[in-house]
């Protein structure tokens, strides 16, 4: 038994505990036990994460059709399993208080939901301690199906948006298999090392169809332009903590599977030397270019949401640019800030998720046009939110700012001016938008209906204070998440980023200790000033006048609808629909050879297809 | 003798072509029942006889008498 | 004297004395069949125990080979004619008021399945063929209504069409040869059917039996069949009869027809009906018909699988074949309440929830999801595709992958369905218990296969390899040779 | 244009067939199992007739699935066609020659086919040809009188009972050590009515059965309800 | 036209492609069943033709040995009774075809195949329950696939 057997094990014993017990009361908190047993199984092989370790193989493998399905953990998959360990025990704990009660209340099975989340995280372990092609492709469906499950479990709407979800992933997985099937056909096996030695010789055709089907089966998962439209909609119908869960982790998944074949097996300089013709672009370019696409129109489609959930989730479509962006650009710097940037957003995303989840268990709605004014009511959520708009804007003292100036160093370093831009436009968006969501929810004028409104529940209070404390402390030490980093690096082979506690170490480099020492005695002081001027009076919340008029409370001043109505009139018509339309139009291309097809089996005389066919086949030998 | 044959497969491929072109199928009947015939004569030409007689009873025979049936049954059997 | 002619021999007595013993006791009808079939099955499995890696040739009336009728008996034939003994003894059909001939036809159907797939003879294969062709008539017409007679109609006139053609071939082949023995032809097939002649023929018999084996141009009469047959005959003929069928193209692909051209042909139609049958059943509104047309698209895999040259090919094609004879029997069985609109299926799942579990148990093993069997199946089909490196072999695994991915689409539509919150205004009404179990365990076999991966791969490869084993094949039959005896 | 695409397909059907011809040799069958047959049909089966000595016993399970198939498919006719309405129209009754002709027939009839199918392994004819008569001798009555009907449950009975005879004999074949359906019996002398052991039997049970089959099926289709 | 190209072979071949071709003919031009029917029995005449022909030699007797005396060259049993087969085999489907047509004409009063198919898509529609696609219709009208309902209501937010 290694420590990956035991990992897994562990897992699969909290997928039967989930499916056991989930309905029991205590149900929830001994699957989150289990979750944190898991994480300290992941921490028995914690070598991994600080280049102490290469690799601890499982020693569960078998032998079909010839080929040796392997199991294994690397630094690679290590660094994501924490996130997904970490998001699993975050999300369950979440569930397991009052949340849980009113979702069995509200008729929903917890059995179903806790035995989902298992079952999602423990797909998605196998799927990252695959060892070969084989093995990736057999953890990417059960993790595809794993998601698919716990989307689908809210009914009604939700069912079209898993179904979306799974028209989507099961093309693209069949895209995979092509891709993953081509590789066995030109390399004669699925290992990882033999992919590696034979891409050199590999033709530029094969390369190119190679890139393709595996870009489009990876990126289905990850949302990438233009696969984008099933996942902001079908994580925000997940029950509550579920599309935190899918929110921080799941589409990631596909971001792995990208590292390790493309990054690591082929090699971004392969990719390099893959010339579109006509152009000066390569393979690296383009994917760049869908890389800051995938930031920019998500982000600005994030804007026109009114739903809370679903411009999180649209975030999170735009956030999966950033990382593939730098992991693209796969410098020192680009990588290791896409792949912090995994884990700082999958902070900062589940406790996100998590606030807005709160705020709709207290006030049964997630509408921006029917909340405001909670700052009051529910201010740990509100400090919560805070800080994970803060990370998700990519500003200090929040992790978000460092994985964001990695990536932005990356690009300038890199020479690309255009991408920045691109980035920085993204960015833009991002900030517009999280105010957008933090104003609509807590600031601004109180509704009436929410007066009653009390803080969240300690079983989601505390997931959300741990998580921001995470978001915090790896903003002030961000060499913390950089020594993981460094080691995925490693094994990945790209150039490893010399760090330290605060920051790296390069010319116009980066100290966060320093930075965020400033800004805390700079708010200390605003602070200070602010308590001692003594110039502020407390009014209570409903006590509000205007022009010398008191205004009821029924008055409506928030303006919360409408928002930013001149950039959404100057960008809002052009930018969403072609891909809808694209999407529909494909539908009904695939109806109209349906009913011809219906047409041909009802109608058709066979005998003349059978001649049609005789005559072809004579005339073609006879020819 | 092949001269016998030449007619005989002439006669029946016309037949044949009656077959499938006859407006009143108790004609297209009898031009079948004729194929048959013929066709029992060349099975007899190719030293079959057994085949010879089994066309003869089953095929020009029985097949006929079903088919009479059934065109009586489908209300076919009208001449046009 | 060999026991596995009881094989063939036991039902058709037993369905020749059905109407005499039911006067007798109507109990003892009731019984006599499936009692039959088990022994049948008992022979076959005791056959098979014994059977090892030497196959065994058995003379019907104990003449030399080329003379008489072989019946050959290697794993690969066995392993069909068991599956149909047992298939039709799992999914022994039932009928209002026709029970006693609808008895006599399973029993009918069991022992020609048995033979056509033992059988090594040509004209004898052609018989049993239009033996079990009229016994699916008959199985379909027991329905009763007048759908199901008009669909037999058309079924009728396809597959008379084709059994024309077959024997039209098998003249040709005489013609070339003077032999209808298989082991025989495959001595001279090399020197004397690799010309246009043997193709004409191969074109032919591939039309004439391809219309069970729901091949491309002459399955027009699959959907209608389907939809109007009962639930288990349509179980039996999608999952039983047409493996048969394809069983039989690919014995004469193994044995007799060589020539390059004939595997193109097959390549061409099974994409053809892939493409058709998977595209069709993506807007069909009503499960028995989406279930018929994703099995033409399942069959043009297993034509697909049966293009490639070799070994692998017909190992791939077993894999499927088998995968398919377990699955899509399930499937039509719970289909019987289920048969109906889609759309009226709204909230099924809460009637028969364990029903409605197992439909998404097929439906993913059906669109190869891993690790279940149909995930391997589909594996073994595409690998050699891919190595075979021609732009005909890519494109048919391109259209193997979109259909797969059509088929996700529209039976994933159907479990939401299901499991569809609000219910219909029609109740459901629950499966029958006996319907319901035999799918059960038909799933049970899908889920126990994912746990005996490796042997069960390993024994599909022997199978493929004894069934190409063209020497063996003719050192077990040993026709004596017609040199000598030219007059 | 369905009558032009299908001449196009004719042609083209045409066209293979005159393919077919120009590569088909049509005297290339030096070698073939029927030669073989024909030397040593006399010696195994005893048989004058070399196609009765293929059809019972070189290829006997053939015969037995052929008359399968009769039988299902008059089974299926059965089924298919059901049982007549008691108040459906009749035919109008036949003419006095038809109902004399057909009583003088029936044993005339009778007895040649009997006897087609007793010297079906010295001559031409056999339990087919004589099965055919036997079915029109039973046929005809009821051709000329409409009213009358052969009795479905007889036909049914003697239709089992032979082909249970048929498979009967294959296994007593097999239980005397040998394969199922050998010739069985003395075979006697070359040329002589009682010869050929176990196939004249054979062809007993074949004639009676197709007899009986084909009459039961004339009989359904004649007691079809007609349209009006 | 010479005589050598009109030896007996080549007349019995033609008669047997010839009706062949006629069936195959007949069978995709006609609509009517019974003509299908007529068309599927010249078509297995044909084939039986062939198969007889397959091994004929000019100058065989018959394969009867009449008393006693064993002709020099005989014919080919085989196929003769091969064809016997397929004639009675042919009959047997022959007389199921003609039942099933007298019924389906009973139940839909008709026996053309374009009706009939109609009829039997009418009766298998009404008996799912779905309403019968007619070819008028505009095919993205007829079911609305989950995906298709939610681009729609995409598009409407």
């Amino acid at each position: 038994m290694t420590a990956l057997d035991n990992l897994l094990l562990i897992s699969a014993v909290t997928l039967v505990i989930a499916v056991l017990a989930g309905n029991s009361r205590v149900g929830g908190w001994l699957v989150t036990i289990m979750y944190a047993l898991q994480g300290a199984a992941l921490m028995m092989m914690s070598g991994l994460g600080y280049s102490t370790l290469t690799m601890v193989q499982s020693s569960f493998s078998i032998e079909v059709l010839s080929q040796q399905l392997l199991w294994r953990f690397d630094a690679l998959s290590w660094f994501f399993a924490l996130i997904t360990i970490g998001a699993g025990l975050f999300c369950s704990w979440f569930a397991s208080g009052e949340w849980g009660e009113k979702y069995r209340d509200n008729g929903g099975s917890l059995r179903l939901f806790h035995g989902a989340l298992a079952l999602n995280v423990f797909s998605m372990l196998v799927l990252l301690a695959s060892g070969d092609l084989l093995t990736l492709f057999i953890g990417w469906e059960l993790v595809s199906w794993a998601s698919f499950l716990i989307m689908a479990l809210a009914g009604g709407k939700a069912f079209g948006y898993a179904m979306r979800y799974i028209s989507y992933a099961f093309a693209g997985a069949m895209a995979l298999l092509g891709g993953l099937l081509l590789i066995y056909a030109e390399v004669g096996s699925f290992d990882f090392q033999s992919l590696k030695e034979a891409v050199p010789t590999m033709s530029s055709a094969t390369l190119w169809l190679l890139v393709v089907l595996l870009t489009a089966g990876f990126g289905v998962k990850m949302a990438i332009l233009p696969f984008h439209l099933w996942q902001a909609k079908a994580y925000a119908e997940t029950p509550g903590p579920g599309a935190a869960f899918l929110g921080a982790i799941s589409s990631r998944m596909g971001l792995f599977a990208f590292i390790v074949v493309i990054v690591q097996l082929i090699g971004i300089s392969r990719l390099v030397e893959m010339k579109i013709p006509f152009t000066f672009l390569d393979a690296q370019d383009l994917l760049a270019w869908i890389a800051v696409f995938t930031i920019i129109i998500p982000t600005y489609i994030a804007l026109r949401q009114h739903d809370a959930r679903r411009l999180l989730a649209w975030h999170g479509v735009g956030q999966t640019g950033y990382m593939l962006l730098g992991i693209v650009i796969a410098n020192d710097l680009g990588s290791a800030g896409g792949l912090m940037h995994v884990f700082n957003y999958a902070t900062y995303q589940a406790m996100l998720f998590m606030v807005v989840i709160a705020v709709i268990h207290r006030t049964g709605t997630s509408n921006l046009n029917k909340l405001g004014g909670l700052f009051t009511r529910m201010p740990l959520s509100y400090l919560a939110m805070l800080v994970g708009i803060i990370g998700l804007a990519g500003l200090p003292p929040m992790n978000g700012f460092v994985s964001k100036w990695l990536i932005y160093r990356s690009l300038i370093v890199d020479g690309s001016p255009l991408l920045f831009l691109g980035a920085v436009i993204g960015t833009l968006g991002t900030i517009l938008s999280v105010y957008k969501l933090i104003h609509n929810i807590f600031l601004g004028q109180l509704r009436v209906e929410h007066v009653a409104v009390r803080e969240a529940p300690l079983s989601m209070v505390i997931p959300m204070m741990l998580l921001a404390a995470v978001v915090f402390v790896t903003g002030y030490f961000p060499g913390l998440v950089l020594d993981w980093t460094s080691a995925v690096q490693a094994s990945i082979g790209i150039p490893v980023l010399a760090h330290h506690l605060g920051g790296i170490d390069m010319k116009g480099g980066l100290d966060m200790i320093w930075i965020v020492s400033v800004l805390l005695v700079g708010f200390g002081f605003g602070t200070l000033v602010f308590f001692l001027g003594g110039r502020s009076k407390r009014v209570h919340q409903l006590d509000n006048y205007a022009g010398g008029h008191f205004l009821t409370a029924e008055t409506r001043y928030h303006y919360s609808d409408n928002f930013y109505p001149g950039l959404m009139h100057l960008i809002g018509p052009w930018y969403r629909n072609s891909f809808e339309w694209l999407e529909r139009g494909l539908i009904s291309a695939v109806d109209t050879l349906s009913t011809a097809m219906q047409g041909l089996y009802r109608n058709a005389h066979p005998s003349y297809l059978l001649l049609a066919v005789v005559v072809f086949a004579l005339s073609w030998v006879i020819v | 003798m092949e001269v016998v044959v030449l007619i005989v497969v002439i006669v029946m491929l016309l037949s044949a072509v009656a077959v499938m072109l006859f407006k009143d199928f108790l004609a297209a009947l009898a031009a079948m029942t004729v194929v048959s015939l013929g066709l029992s004569f060349l099975f007899v030409v190719v030293r079959a006889p057994d085949v010879a007689m089994t066309e003869a009873a089953i095929g020009a025979g029985l097949s006929s008498l079903l088919f009479a049936l059934a065109l009586r049954r489908l209300g076919l059997w009208r001449s046009q | 004297m060999n026991l596995l002619v009881l094989m063939i021999a036991l039902p058709l007595l037993a369905a020749f004395l059905l109407s005499i013993i039911d006067r007798a006791s109507s109990f003892a009808a009731r019984v006599i069949g499936p009692l039959v079939l088990l022994a049948t099955a008992a022979i076959g499995l005791s056959v098979w125990s014994q059977l090892g890696d030497a196959p065994q040739a058995v003379q019907w009336g104990g003449f030399q080979a080329p003379l008489g009728i072989t019946l050959y008996a290697d794993q690969f034939g066995l392993l069909f004619a068991l599956a149909m003994t047992i298939g039709t003894l799992l999914l022994w059909p039932r009928s209002t008021g026709n029970q006693l001939r609808s008895s006599s036809l399973a029993l009918l159907l069991a022992g020609t399945g048995s033979g056509l797939a033992l059988s090594g003879d040509l004209f004898n294969i052609y018989v049993f063929y239009e033996l079990m062709t009229v016994v699916s008539y008959g199985l379909i017409a027991s329905r009763g209504t007048s759908g199901s007679f008009a669909s037999t109609l058309r079924y009728l006139v396809i597959s008379g069409f084709g059994a024309a053609l077959a024997l039209a071939g098998i003249a040709l082949v005489y013609q070339a040869t003077g032999t209808l023995n298989l082991a025989q032809l495959a001595q001279v097939a090399p020197e004397k059917l690799n010309n246009l002649q043997g193709f004409a023929a191969f074109v032919l018999m591939l039309v004439g039996f391809g219309v069970k084996a729901e091949l491309f141009p002459v399955n027009m009469w699959v959907p209608e069949v389907y939809a109007t047959a009962s639930s288990r005959v349509s179980a039996l003929l999608a999952g039983v009869v047409s493996k048969l069928a394809l069983l039989i193209i690919m014995r004469l692909l193994i044995l007799v027809f060589h020539q390059p051209e004939a595997l193109t042909v097959l390549l061409v139609l099974g994409i053809l009906g892939v493409a058709t049958g998977e595209l069709a059943a993506w807007r069909a509104r009503d499960l028995n018909r989406m279930l018929a047309f994703s099995s033409i698209g399942q069959l043009g895999v297993m034509f697909i699988a049966l293009s490639i040259p070799g070994n692998a090919g017909i190992f791939a094609a077993l894999a499927v074949a088998v995968h398919h004879l377990f699955l899509k029997p399930a499937m039509f069985l719970l289909a019987a309440r289920w048969g109906g609109s889609i759309r009226r299926l709204c909230g099924a799942a809460k009637t028969s929830p364990v029903a409605a579990g197992l439909f998404v148990l097929l439906s993913l093993s059906l669109i190869g999801v891993p690790p279940l069997p149909g995930f391997w199946a589909k594996l073994l089909v595409i690998m050699p595709l891919l190595t075979l490196d021609q732009p005909l072999y890519y494109f048919a695994v391109f259209i193997i992958l979109a259909a797969a991915s059509l088929e996700a689409n529209y039976l994933f539509r159907v479990v939401m369905k299901l499991y569809d919150k609000q219910p219909t205004a029609v109740p459901h009404k629950a499966h029958a218990t006996a319907d319901l179990a035999t799918a059960v365990f038909l799933g049970g076999g899908l889920i126990a296969a994912v746990f005996m991966l490796v042997p069960l791969a390993d024994r599909l490869d022997s199978i493929a390899a004894q069934a190409t084993d063209v020497s063996t094949y003719i050192q077990t039959v040993a026709p004596q040779s017609l040199e000598g005896d030219v007059q | 244009m369905r009558r032009f695409t299908a001449a196009l397909f004719l042609i083209g059907l045409g066209v293979m067939i005159a393919a077919i011809y120009q590569h088909m040799d049509f005297s290339n069958t030096a070698l073939n199992a029927g030669q073989a047959i024909n030397s040593v049909a006399a010696q195994e089966t005893g048989a004058a007739n070399f196609v009765t000595s293929v059809v019972l016993a070189y290829r006997g399970i053939d015969t037995l699935l052929e008359l399968t198939i009769l039988f299902t498919a008059a089974m299926i006719g059965g089924m298919v066609l059901g049982k007549r309405r008691v108040d459906a129209p009749r035919d109008p009754d036949a003419g006095f020659i038809l109902r004399t002709g057909a009583d003088l027939l029936f044993p005339l009839l009778l007895v040649v086919g009997l006897y087609i199918i007793l010297h079906g392994h010295l001559t031409p004819g056999g339990g087919f040809q004589g099965g055919v008569i036997l079915a029109s001798a039973f046929f005809l009555p009821l051709l000329a009188r409409p009213g009358s009907s052969i009795n479905q449950d007889v036909i049914s009975i003697v239709e089992g009972l032979a082909g249970a005879t048929f498979i009967l004999i294959g296994l007593l074949a097999m239980s005397e050590g040998y394969e199922f359906l050998s010739p069985l019996f003395d075979k006697g002398e070359l040329g002589a009515l009682i010869s050929a052991g176990s196939l004249p039997v054979l062809y007993l049970a074949v004639g009676i059965k197709v007899g009986s089959e084909l009459a039961g099926l004339l009989a359904h289709l004649a007691e079809a309800e007609a349209v009006d | 036209m010479s005589m050598e190209f009109l030896d007996g072979n080549t007349i019995l071949y033609s008669a047997a492609f010839g009706l062949m071709l006629i069936g195959i003919g007949g069978i995709v031009i006609s609509n009517h069943l019974m003509r299908i029917i007529f068309g599927i029995a010249l078509l297995e005449a044909g084939a039986n033709l062939l198969l007889l022909l397959s091994t004929y030699h000019e100058g065989a007797s018959a394969p009867i040995i009449v008393d006693g005396i064993i002709p020099a060259m005989m014919a080919d049993p085989v196929p003769q009774a091969l064809v016997l087969t397929a004639i009675v085999i042919g009959v047997g489907i022959l007389a199921l075809a003609l039942s099933l047509a007298i019924r389906v004409q009973r139940a839909y009063g008709t026996l053309d195949m374009r009706e009939v198919r109609l009829r039997l898509e009418q009766e298998i529609c009404d008996e799912a329950g779905i309403e019968m696609p007619s070819s008028s219709e505009k095919p993205a009208e007829v079911i609305k696939t989950p995906v298709n309902s939610v681009v729609q209501q995409e598009s409407g937010s």
